[in-house]
């Protein structure tokens, strides 16, 4: 059985059929990446397995799970964990802070035992401290710990926005263009992150990127989306050199400009 | 050597106690394209966010064809031909795609030139005239980043400021952009001001470039110099190999702060 | 210039930053316990009415700083705090025990009133609240064998094991017995922020998506919100009857609700200082006013002169420093700890912009 | 007959809380601050146009007093914008809202310091006649308002969809950042818009006037419009008018079949019925975020 | 000593609405009374002592009240209180006022309560509202041969007390109590109520409204075609303004109040004389409360000068318990005595006719 699974999925936004019967599956422990013209439907497939978004049709489950049986926040509890194209953190909260929240769903104290702060909270807020402070060493953000989200630049943020889904423990880790707006050697860090993240800590990697450099470099397989609709599945080399897949998305020599 | 269209002397912004460009000094030619690399939070947004008013500056001169335009409201800026296409798209969401266009062309008043430009933009982005009428916030973030490119484009600047117009593109669009931009350079003398954290593509395009580190100038020449420069071989344009993680993290700490 | 090094993650779990503040704190409220025998009649009811105000805009902030909800109905939760505490008490509940009753009760008032109200945002909300405080009123005069409606109930005088404690007759231990709320609201306040629930009210404030993509439940989440809110709220409304002895349906008022949010925003949004500088501000600006209007105008009254100036005022606040006097007190902290490495023009207000808050 | 009575008067009524409504609703279009202050720039202009045309005062000729208060109050609008305003250009929207709170404290005094506390009248030709259809009695100001309401709301509707400025002021609201960077004036275009409401608040108070007293408090009206234009969806322009219809007319009808205490709730009840099931207003501006 | 008097000063204070939903009443009130004082220092004061009028604006509202309260208690040190707005803030003040025994003359209320148990610190002015009611129906009633009452009114302790009275009398007198609507400040339109006290036969409606509410009750009423039914106001409405409103809107408005309107009279020397001074001291024309504040000074006055030089609480109210006089501004007779704590009994019924009020009956 496949870690997460897409049956058939079909959502339209009006007159736009965004997801168009697609179906995949992730298993456990891969790297899985999604390319994809712009509005191909990338993010949307993401949306869906949020429960953002309701599909018209077909199934998603999630080890074994009906995930639309599940409301929104309680995909989390799951442990799947998920960045946003456009960076969506807490901005008048600090990175240490918006880690935190990262957290939320180990959450295990109740509101009286905040408000009273008893032993048991200082403790979990202890124990919930030192796995951020693990992810804040991984991801090299000990600069950036008690500063305000709204004054950091773009590049931190999305590192900060990888932190938080790293916090809450994820067993599978959605990642929408992780290395967008990164320079090309931020971009390499970004890759070993997620060779780490995958080979030490175990966390299944369902990522959508346009930087065919890092794509190549972490996934274990690929799939090309195009109008909503499978365009090619396979190991990188594969899609890569799939002709449909090159006149779609990316034009020249799959190496041509693009590091 | 061309006429001098933008140039910036001694700048310094900042937010609030914190200071994002320290004195920055730079020069734009006429026709010309220019890049600024570095890294993240080193200030490029910030300098650019300067030239276009959208940032007050603390000190520092800021002259567009000679005359000092630092410190004025974004919007007089922009109708002496400076467009700044910023980072992070901001486009009207609640709007249509048509609607955006034309808020493009708000300062402009020659209808058939308008209509001309729309056609021309909707040529570049086939996706765009496609889904016209659909609300820009709801369109994928490439979408949007195209509606913001064209969007800048029909405002016929003198110069534009393009602060990562490859963010979120596919590669063929990136591809594609990169022709678009050659070509209204090349075509209508456009000059441009260049972000992007691809560098070599950016090197490719550019005529000049700069280097920024913590809100400084720390490097200079022209495009084909900076390109055989290892400094920028290793930090912009990602020479290393697999096996030099350890090396880079090393590398990482010596830059030129 | 201070400077504070961290050795422990405690640190920041930590009631104070340092000894310090710590230091700052105890001697503040060493300063507060012994008030009374430094001031009058006068002063004292009026710090007293401006800590009754701190914590019912400490239950406001608590909503709208912390978790972005703005209302502007919380005279109505006011309202249902002092009633209930006082139809108890007449009902023979021991004050200790009807006073955090009341607070309960308004608490659970507040959370009914989330789940419609959770699914609103901004302008929405606001007016749904205000429509709230605007039925308040009618509905305490159609409630009248428990209200005694327009007629209005008096407060009895508080016994405590025997000591009995009464606005009037008794000022200092009605002060001290603020004194006490306020301590303890302002400590269950400051717990709160250091721990999941107060970091998940900053999450729904700032990014719905994300905070329910990490596992927050948004609505339970706002409700919990409102009802903490209401409940300090509550308690701030018992007090508030006592304080005026006397209270109908009309006692709290919109202009009540106008009031608190004033309150919280020209102290500054979203900190446990703001609703003190706020409630010193808001509660004593008035009196100020009167006392000045006293000394210069001679008697004659110039009518609505103080609400005019009041609102000159508060307009000044605000284009003086739109992120309320905290805002302006962390700078002028910022300053002092810089000094004399400060630049003058160092806080000069960036231009600013502001996107759409019509995308949820 | 008395349904039909009930219900034009309603809808008379309905068109003033709609009129006070647009002008909530403008400011927030282009600006998205919502001006607590619309109410007392109502009051304001009614004071106005008294003060330029009762006979105790000025004593113009109303039909002069009128367009010139207009115009005073779009100036005092445009003022409130350049002088206060502007000032706060940028900062959060709660600030807006309780700086337009307290300067609706001061209009208040301004207008008691300058015209007293009592009510006063208008001599206004609105005022005098009555128009009667079979057995339903509707007055001339009831028609007046009526008529301007929905020709003020087509027009103002018309500008925002079909103009280059109105469009302006939409996109200055969406993104202020993205405006200045299409080369619009962003604070002019507010100023504008600041004193268009002005001018609009002045039309509202006139025809209030003219159907009945007006004291500095009058703009306490300003909550029910507030609460007519949620209804309708804040910054939808017919939708502040069908809002202010819906509250209007409700109004005579719960005064006629409800038990005295509970008709006077009918137009929050409503208010919160209607949030309850569309959070965000019948013709909603809401949207949910793409991420 | 006794508090707020001193050798050459004695403070009166008063928490009174100078910015919210009464200010129309509580600011001319308030100046007439100031009007009052400054003629008396301008004499020289009363046994030497000149009178400090402190106000303190509550805007109508109870905790701003308190505020005043204390600061009047506690820093002004006042001596007693006179024209205090507002029954509900009134009742607050008591609870102060009662332990130190200070005494609240003719407050802004008239409601019954402002006479309640302990009685002995206050004093009223005028008939209570209650009291208004009662004989004003009983006049119509009789005079319009009506049988069915009604009432429409604030849902306030004002409005609650004309309310109840109106029933009260009208089971006294066997009337029907026909049909009642309870209206809000901010509301504008009467087509609905009136078409519902319509449709229940309602002859007669006594009114507790806004001023500028009642305004338009009965010019809809008038606009509807609905003539053969009576108005009454109280003495909350019973202004010049009402009167004089254009177009003859509020002809045959009939009110049952404490005082006799002065526009009538405005020929007699004591009224003529009140009316230019208040003129060339606030530049408008005084109402109805801007003589009832003066008239409210005046047996404060009154009082102080017959609680002679020695003035204690209890000289005061022995000086105050000893008034009889005839006051030819209100043309009532003022008098109280130590089982009577109101200082005119008298109801005085008035109509509209041709703007101004004119007196048909006093009891
Ligand atoms: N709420 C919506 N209403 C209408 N159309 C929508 C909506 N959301 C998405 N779409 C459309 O659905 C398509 C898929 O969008 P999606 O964001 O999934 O693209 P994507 O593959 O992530 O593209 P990109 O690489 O540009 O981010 C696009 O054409 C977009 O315009
Ligand atoms: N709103 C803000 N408040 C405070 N500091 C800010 C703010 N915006 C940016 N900064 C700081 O200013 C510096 C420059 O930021 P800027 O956004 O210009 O960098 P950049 O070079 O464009 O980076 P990127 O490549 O990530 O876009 C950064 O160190 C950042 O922390
Ligand atoms: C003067 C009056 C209209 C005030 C009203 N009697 C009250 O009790 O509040
Ligand atoms: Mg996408
Ligand atoms: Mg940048």
């Amino acid at each position: 059985m496949s870690l997460l699974e897409i049956d058939r999925a079909t959502l339209k936004f009006g007159g736009v059929t965004a997801v168009n019967d697609l179906s995949f599956s992730v298993e456990e422990g891969e790297v899985y990446a999604i390319v994809g013209p712009n509005g191909a439907g990338k993010s949307t497939v993401f949306n869906l397995i949020s429960r953002f978004y309701e599909p018209y049709s077909g199934r998603i489950s999630f080890a074994g799970e009906n995930l639309l049986d599940r409301r929104a926040d309680a995909v989390a509890d799951l442990g799947i964990a998920r960045t946003f194209q456009n960076i969506e953190l807490f901005d008048h909260a600090t990175v240490l802070q918006n880690l935190l929240v990262g957290r939320h769903r180990h959450r295990r104290t109740s509101m009286i035992e905040e408000l009273l702060f008893t032993p048991r909270v200082r403790r979990e807020e202890r124990r919930h401290r030192e796995v951020v402070e693990e992810v804040i060493d991984f991801l090299d953000l000990q600069p950036y710990r008690d500063k305000m989200i709204a004054g950091l630049p773009y590049g931190v943020r999305k590192v900060v926005e990888l932190g938080r889904a790293l916090a809450s423990g994820p067993r599978l880790l959605l990642l929408d263009e992780p290395a967008s707006g990164l320079s090309v050697e931020e971009t390499q860090d970004m890759r070993w992150w997620i060779d780490d993240i995958r080979k030490q800590m175990g966390v299944t990697v369902l990522m959508v990127e346009h930087d065919m450099g890092l794509v190549a470099g972490v996934s274990d397989r690929v799939l090309a989306l195009a109008d909503g609709a499978k365009l090619a599945e396979g190991t990188p080399v594969e899609v890569q050199s799939d002709p449909a897949v090159i006149a779609a998305y990316l034009g020249a020599p799959a190496d041509g400009g693009v590091a | 050597m061309g006429k001098t269209i933008l140039e910036i002397k001694n700048l310094e912004s900042f937010y609030g106690p914190i200071m994002a460009i320290r004195g920055v000094s730079l020069k734009v030619e006429e026709g010309k394209v220019v890049t600024v690399l570095g890294a993240n939070g080193a200030g490029k947004s910030t300098l650019m966010k300067t030239i276009s008013g959208i940032m007050d500056p603390e000190k520092g001169q800021i002259l567009f064809d000679g005359e000092e335009i630092q410190g004025r409201e974004p919007h007089a800026i922009v109708r002496r031909g400076i467009v700044h296409v910023p980072e992070g798209r901001e486009v009207f969401p609640l709007l249509s795609v048509d609607e955006n266009l034309s808020l493009g062309a708000y300062s402009r008043h020659d209808r058939a030139e308008i209509a001309r430009d729309r056609d021309m933009v909707f040529d570049y982005f086939p996706i765009l005239a496609e889904r016209r009428n659909q609300e820009a916030g709801t369109l994928s973030g490439g979408q949007q980043q195209m509606l913001a490119i064209g969007r800048g484009l029909m405002l016929r600047p003198k110069i534009m400021l393009l602060d990562e117009p490859s963010l979120g593109l596919s590669p063929l669009l990136v591809q594609e952009i990169f022709a678009i931009l050659k070509r209204v350079n090349r075509d209508e003398g456009v000059t441009m001001m260049l972000v992007e954290q691809n560098a070599r593509v950016a090197l490719d395009l550019a005529d000049f470039g700069y280097v920024m580190e913590i809100g400084r100038i720390v490097m200079e020449g022209t495009a084909d110099r900076l390109m055989q420069s290892e400094d920028i071989k290793s930090f912009y344009l990602g020479h290393q190999e697999e096996g030099q993680r350890g090396e880079r993290r090393w590398k990482r700490k010596k830059t030129w702060r | 210039m201070r400077i504070h090094f961290k050795t422990s993650y405690d640190h920041d779990i930590r009631l104070f930053p340092d000894w310090w503040s710590f230091s700052i704190y105890a001697a503040l409220v060493i300063v507060a316990v012994i008030l009374p025998w430094l001031l009058g009649d006068f002063f004292l009811g009026e710090v007293t009415n401006v800590l009754i105000w701190a914590i019912a805009g400490l239950g406001l902030m608590l909503l709208t700083g912390q978790t972005g909800q703005a209302s502007l109905g919380h005279a109505a939760f006011l309202a249902v705090g002092c009633y209930s505490c006082i139809i108890l008490m007449e009902h023979g509940w021991p004050f200790l025990l009807a006073f955090p009753a009341a607070g309960i009760i308004t608490g659970l008032f507040g959370t009914l009133f989330a789940i419609p109200a959770v699914r609103l945002h901004g302008i929405y909300l606001a007016i749904a609240t205000i429509a709230l405080s605007v039925l308040a009123d009618d509905i305490i005069v159609l409630l009248d064998p428990w209200t005694d409606g327009v007629s209005g109930k008096f407060a009895p005088v508080i016994d405590i094991f025997g000591l009995e404690i009464e606005r009037w007759s008794t000022p200092a231990r009605f002060y001290w017995l603020v004194l006490a709320v306020t301590i303890l609201c302002t400590l269950a306040y400051r717990n709160l922020l250091r721990a999941p629930l107060g970091r998940a009210f900053a999450a729904v404030r700032d990014s719905e998506v994300s905070a329910t993509a990490m596992g927050v439940h948004i609505a339970l989440t706002k409700a919990a919100a409102f009802g903490l809110s209401c409940a300090i709220t509550g308690l701030a409304g018992a007090l508030m009857g006592f304080f005026a002895g006397a209270f109908n349906n009309e006692t709290f008022s919109i202009t009540i609700s106008i009031n608190l949010l004033m309150m919280i925003v020209i102290g500054g949004l979203g900190s446990i200082h703001g609703a003190f500088f706020g409630a010193i501000v808001i509660a004593f600006l008035p009196q100020v006013l009167s006392m000045v209007t006293d000394t210069l105008g001679g008697g004659i009254a110039i009518p609505g002169l103080e609400m005019g100036v009041f609102g000159a005022i508060l307009i000044l606040f605000i284009l003086f420093e739109p992120m309320g006097i905290y805002g302006r007190w962390l700078k002028i902290r910022t300053w002092l700890e810089l000094f004399p490495f400060a630049r003058k023009d160092m806080f000069r207000r960036q231009k600013s912009y502001l996107k759409t808050e019509r995308l949820r | 007959m008395d349904i039909l009575q009930l219900l034009v008067s309603g809808l008379a009524n309905g068109c003033v809380y709609g009129l006070i409504a647009l002008g909530f609703v403008l400011i927030y279009k282009a600006t998205e601050a919502v001006n607590f202050a619309q109410g007392d720039l109502m009051m304001l202009g009614a004071f106005v146009t008294l003060g330029l045309s009762n006979a105790e005062y000025v004593g113009l000729p109303f039909w002069l007093a009128a367009p010139l208060a207009i115009a005073i109050m779009a100036g005092v609008g445009y003022l409130l914008d350049l002088l206060i305003l502007r000032h706060i250009f940028g900062q959060n929207q709660t600030a807006v809202v309780i700086l337009t709170i307290a300067l609706g404290f001061v209009l208040r005094f301004v207008a008691g310091a300058i015209w007293g506390h009592e009510p006063q009248t208008l001599q206004s030709p609105l005022a005098m006649g009555d128009i009667r259809l079979g057995g339903v009695v509707l007055g001339m100001a009831d028609v007046a308002v009526i008529v301007v309401t929905v020709l003020l709301t087509i027009c103002l509707y018309q500008f925002f969809q079909r103009t280059k400025l109105g469009l302006a002021m939409q996109a200055a609201s969406q993104n202020q950042m993205a405006a200045y960077y299409m080369g619009i004036p962003v604070k002019r275009v507010q100023g504008l818009i600041w004193g268009l409401s002005g001018a609009v608040a002045a039309v509202a108070g006139i025809l209030f006037a003219s159907k009945g007293a007006i004291d500095p408090n009058a703009g306490l009206l300003g909550i029910k419009a507030f609460a007519a234009a949620v209804i309708g969806g804040f910054g939808s322009l017919p939708g502040a008018l069908v809002g202010g219809l819906i509250v209007g007319v409700i109004e005579p009808f719960a005064s006629r079949y409800l038990a005295a205490g509970y008709s006077q709730i009918a137009p929050y009840a409503l208010l919160l019925f209607v949030l309850v099931f569309r959070p965000h207003g019948l013709f909603s501006q809401v949207r949910v975020k793409k991420v | 000593a006794t508090q707020g008097v001193s050798d050459d000063e004695v403070v009166i204070g008063s928490v009174n609405d100078l910015s919210g939903v009464f200010a129309a009443i509580g600011v001319p009130a308030v100046n007439g009374a100031q009007m009052r004082f400054d003629e008396i220092n301008a004499q020289g004061g009363v046994h030497g002592r000149k009178i400090r009028f402190v106000v303190e604006d509550n805007g109508y509202q109870i905790p701003r009240a308190m505020q005043g309260y204390n600061k009047l208690l506690n820093r002004d040190k006042v001596f007693a209180m006179l024209l205090s707005m507002g029954t509900p803030m009134n009742l607050a003040g008591f609870k102060l006022l009662d332990p130190k025994g200070i005494p609240n003359v003719s407050p802004l209320s008239a409601a019954r309560e402002m006479l309640k148990e302990p009685m002995h610190n206050k004093f009223t002015g005028f008939s209570s509202y209650w009291d208004q009611v009662q004989i004003g129906v009983e006049y119509l009633a009789k005079e319009k041969q009506a049988t069915n009452i009604c009432t429409m009114y604030l849902p306030t302790d004002f409005g609650e007390e004309i309310a109840n009275s109106a029933k009260d009398v009208t089971a006294r007198l066997g009337l029907t109590f026909a049909g009642e609507t309870t209206h809000k400040p901010d509301e504008l339109d009467f087509v609905g109520s009136l078409t519902k006290l319509k449709a229940e036969g309602c002859q007669v409606i006594v009114m507790a409204l806004g001023v500028r509410q009642a305004i338009t009750v009965v010019g809809t009423a008038k606009k509807l075609g609905w003539n053969d039914v009576t108005f009454m106001n109280t003495s909350a409405g019973f202004l010049s303004v009402v009167a004089a409103v254009p177009g003859g809107v509020t002809e045959g408005l009939y009110a049952s109040s404490g005082w006799v309107d002065m526009k009538a009279r405005a020929d007699q020397p004591e009224v003529a004389k009140f009316i230019n001074d208040y003129k060339a001291k606030y530049d408008q024309d005084p109402g109805g409360f801007a003589l009832l504040g003066y008239a409210a000074a005046d047996t404060l006055v009154r009082a102080l000068q017959a609680a002679g030089p020695e003035l204690t609480q209890d000289s005061f109210i022995a000086g105050i318990e000893s008034l009889d006089y005839y006051d030819p501004l209100s043309d009532m007779q003022v008098s109280y005595g130590p089982d009577d704590h109101q200082g005119v009994n008298d109801v005085v019924i008035s109509i509209v006719e041709n703007g101004q009020w004119k007196v048909l009956d006093r009891r």
